[in-house]
């Protein structure tokens, strides 16, 4: 991303701040609102999108992506497992927050794509939305087994009805249901005031990724080579599900930008009740720590010149 | 109404656990509960309350002797190995003593 | 209300996922900003309406309004005490709460007049904060008679300087004083972003409504159907007021409205102090748990139905 | 300055009392308390402190006996049956016992 | 300033609300967001106008105005020592406040000023931030002596890293490295909603001076003539300095003000860690309670009127 | 893992004095802390938690007799004149002592 976007410098200032340890801090409220926003938001502009086609034009290529989520912790596995030496409830707790995605990574992407006037698929925070869960539920059979007795209530309870995933399944069901003319007069808030609250809230990611850097630290250099190289390889295979659908350059993009991203708000949650002997704070370090920093500042223009390459040389889909 | 010992019983713990946690103390016999938001420090590092997954909470429960054992071996059993946790217990007097 | 609009849905999101006790929780700090930049842009709306014309012409709505705010209350009672068999306390209580008026379900209804270009007496603001005090009185004496000495300084403090009181009545006052012209600069917080907030404030009241529940289930059918038919009754009294008053059909319905809707904010705190002997849950379950969603999905439109009846059957007021 | 026992009173109660609570501890003799928001749930229910309505205080008042028991009987007497209220005593010890 | 502003209205609805006790009371998340969202909106404000500059230029001016900074405390120190008796450390404590500023007197000039349109040197918010510092370190060797052994890692933490400091120059970072393009996206909310958010403000920071009109009752009348008398001769030195940089009479003015100004969130902040034995509250009866309502209210028109006297009678600078 | 007794520490002091406080907290030896925002009333007057310059904080320590005595001490010498600030002790069960 040009670093000379303001809402990238926002995230710098941030992590600067976080890591001078200056007095800054947010109030958890504000955090609380300003992600509130940013999720209503997103899933509202996706769901507008929805209104204009079928719904059902949709639901394979929400299978392809949901297959998506399930490949990539299974990939994610066995080298945290093997080559990183974790003990399995940490591998597959890691490779469960890779295999789901990050809605701040994806606010950014869109900020990026709109600057560089790059379209996409506008339907993407559907994709979103289904990515979201089943890396959830690899990493909780990776973890435990399947024939591991976990209450399948508790656990849907957990995984549907996170904060995250109600905001932005209620945003775009909103969005859907009131269409583009219906949501005009709530638009000044949620929609003007988009660029200005992703602001606030990378200020907030800053301080927040600067606060993982101690356990980085402690953890050691595997995590942060994981937290480079699986985005990378992940972006590769995002492109290859985008190709696959017919997306367009842009779309595909988005899609390996939404691979290469790691989730930080509904799998910490659902890994820390349904398997808690994983460490929480080696995952939050590889997502927030390293990989949200690298996609944010170097991932998403590298993933979209990643698809430009890919489309000029194998021509447009199908 | 005369004042009456009973125990008073203080959970320090992550907020993910909160919901987990009420469903169990209910279980185990607590008449109430009482919780507000914390930061902290302790084996697990730093919980600063920023956000979600690194906030705490801080739960007092007063019950009688036999419920807050029951509640401090059920918390020893089942998540002090997995969570940041702490527990402590001290004697209080109460008033209306049928209520705890 | 008419189902589709984002507002209202909103408010549906809020419910549905209190109803399947979703993680999704405000912070209060969150729910006092938004509440309070409502209070105040309603305020402000109706302030600059005053400024407009001389009070004096208003003074006789004001009267009349407040009469309309003590009859309510006393209507209320004997049913609540003879029919719904409550202790007296509760009565009274129940009573002052539907004598006096809803401050979102007002911003509801001018967001549905909106949308449908109805218009009605831009001063109204005023008419509602005149409406939020006087049935707090009477529920007083109701339920401690006329001889109980209560301390009155410490009532007139509770009443008149709650919150919510010199919120609307500030924000009245600097409107009155800044006019038009001078509240230009902060329109675009106060008034632009007004839907959207307002849209932020319903989906914690879907959160508030679906706790309401609970005590709904306990307290049985009686509640639910006084939550219910008191509105409709209440809603044909605002209209004779209305109409007597020679407002426009918009008026009238809005004076509806008002005088269907039910206080969570002023009332219920003025009788937590004044009448501690009445149990909150009762009030709030009525209240919240029925009046507000019926008002804000069925009502709003209906007593507008009801005005536009009244204006062809009885012909244009005088 | 030697150390020196006094009691610690905790009372948990509706958020809508803040103002008359605080003026009677005042009146009573308290020195001093501290206040911090709170959530739970006990015989009248849950209190989430989604709103103003049902949110709870945690109030702490460290005092002498004589003021503990006078606080005690004047809350017991005047709001134990139509607030939602707990109250509990414990002994600690404090520096400074002249400031309390 | 003319009382009519709204911005000015919400101070008074504020101070009047706080003045009669009322409920109302804002949350501390809600003063945090709002002081954040100005500190960066003024910061970039500034950091924009230094992009259309060569840096260097300013270097003289941000000196001059650093000697100001130093200037303006020891004028303070020996009348407060001296003719109030107050103990050293009050005094010295007292006296860095006086040379440092006040960030929201700022922004309700700025609001003046636009209002009457009166244009200003726009790189005022970079001087601004020079300002808050020189005073501090003034404040605490008079407070200490020369050879006092603070830690001075510590200190310049304190100082540097303050909140405000932090989220004002980090503005001004931003603003100069996006440039007035860049920072288009993020306007709406942190400039459209400038007005509307300092509103908010002010309302808060009426009920944070009302909370201080207790203190000055104790410590007496010399505090409220120093909380006036200090400023008036404050806003000469400023004038001073201003012409005899050549600035225009609007900058003049400007610097006028914030000489006037008294800080009330960096100073109290570094003076309380490195001068405890001060008492915070005296600063603070006089910075909030005298000297801030002083200047929003009478002080910012009239030190305008003393910046066009003076260069009515001696002309043009240079 | 038998029960054992502490000390449990609770320091109500301004918010200015928080940073300070925890790098003395960590260097005397406390394995832990716990922080919450509170606001209140003592001899320094209202602390209304209005804005950072009138918030206090309320921190506890669990710890054993001898660093409850030297934190005791050492912010007794250091903060006590300066700050508003107050300190009481009391006694608690823990699980895991060693963790204190
Ligand atoms: N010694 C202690 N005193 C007070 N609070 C503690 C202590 N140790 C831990 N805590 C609190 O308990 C939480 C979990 O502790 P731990 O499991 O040791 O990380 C910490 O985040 C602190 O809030
Ligand atoms: N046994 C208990 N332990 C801790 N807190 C309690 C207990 N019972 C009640 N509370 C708290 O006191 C408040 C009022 O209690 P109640 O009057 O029983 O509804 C509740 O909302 C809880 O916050
Ligand atoms: N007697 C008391 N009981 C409970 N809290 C107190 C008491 N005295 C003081 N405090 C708290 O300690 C803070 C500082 O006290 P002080 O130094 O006396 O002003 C106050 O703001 C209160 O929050
Ligand atoms: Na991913
Ligand atoms: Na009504
Ligand atoms: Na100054």
């Amino acid at each position: 991303m040009t670093s000379l976007d303001p809402i990238v410098l926002f995230f710098i200032l941030g992590l600067s701040a976080g890591l001078l340890r200056s007095e800054l801090r947010l109030p958890s409220a504000v955090y609380d609102l300003v992600s509130m926003v940013l999720l209503l938001a997103i899933g509202m502009k996706g769901g507008i999108e929805l209104a204009k086609q079928p719904l059902i034009v949709l639901l394979p290529q929400m299978f392809w992506v949901m297959l998506m989520g399930l490949i990539l912790p299974l990939l994610a596995y066995p080298v945290l497992r093997y080559v990183g030496h974790f003990k399995r409830e940490d591998a597959a707790s890691i490779a469960a927050h890779y295999g789901s995605v990050s809605v701040a990574t994806y606010a950014v992407a869109v900020v990026y794509f709109a600057s560089q006037q790059i379209s996409f698929e506008a339907h993407m925070p559907l994709l979103l939305a289904v990515l979201e869960i089943p890396a959830i539920l690899v990493g909780i059979v990776l973890a435990r087994g399947l024939r591991s007795k976990m209450p399948l209530g508790a656990l849907a309870h957990e995984v549907f009805l996170g904060k995250g995933i109600v905001l932005l399944v209620g945003g775009l069901l909103i969005g859907w249901i009131a269409g583009p003319q219906g949501i005009q007069s709530i638009a000044p808030l949620f929609f003007d005031l988009f660029y200005g609250i992703l602001a606030l809230f990378l200020l907030e990611m800053g301080l927040i990724t600067a606060a993982q850097f101690g356990s980085l630290r402690r953890y050691g250099l595997f995590l942060i080579l994981f937290g480079i190289g699986m985005p990378l390889v992940s972006a590769w295979i995002g492109i290859a599900f985008g190709y696959a659908m017919g997306f367009s350059v842009g779309g595909t993009a988005m899609l390996a930008i939404l691979a290469a991203s790691a989730s930080y708000i509904a799998v910490p949650a659902a890994m820390r009740i349904s398997v808690p002997q994983a460490n929480p704070a080696l995952s939050l370090a590889a997502a927030l720590g390293v990989s949200f920093p690298f996609n944010v500042l170097v991932g998403i223009p590298l993933y979209y010149t990643f698809a430009v390459w890919t489309y000029s040389l194998l021509g447009a889909p199908r | 109404m005369s004042p009456c010992t009973r125990k008073l019983l203080t959970i320090i713990t992550e907020a993910a656990l909160e919901n987990v946690l009420l469903k169990d103390l209910d279980r185990l016999g607590a008449q109430g509960y009482t919780l507000s938001d914390a930061r902290g420090k302790g084996h697990r590092g730093i919980r600063s309350s920023a956000w979600d997954a690194s906030s705490n909470i801080r739960v007092e429960v007063v019950c009688n002797e036999v419920t807050a054992e029951a509640i401090t071996a059920h918390l020893q059993a089942n998540y002090y190995n997995d969570y940041a946790m702490i527990l402590f217990v001290s004697d209080v007097t109460v008033l209306r003593p049928e209520k705890f």
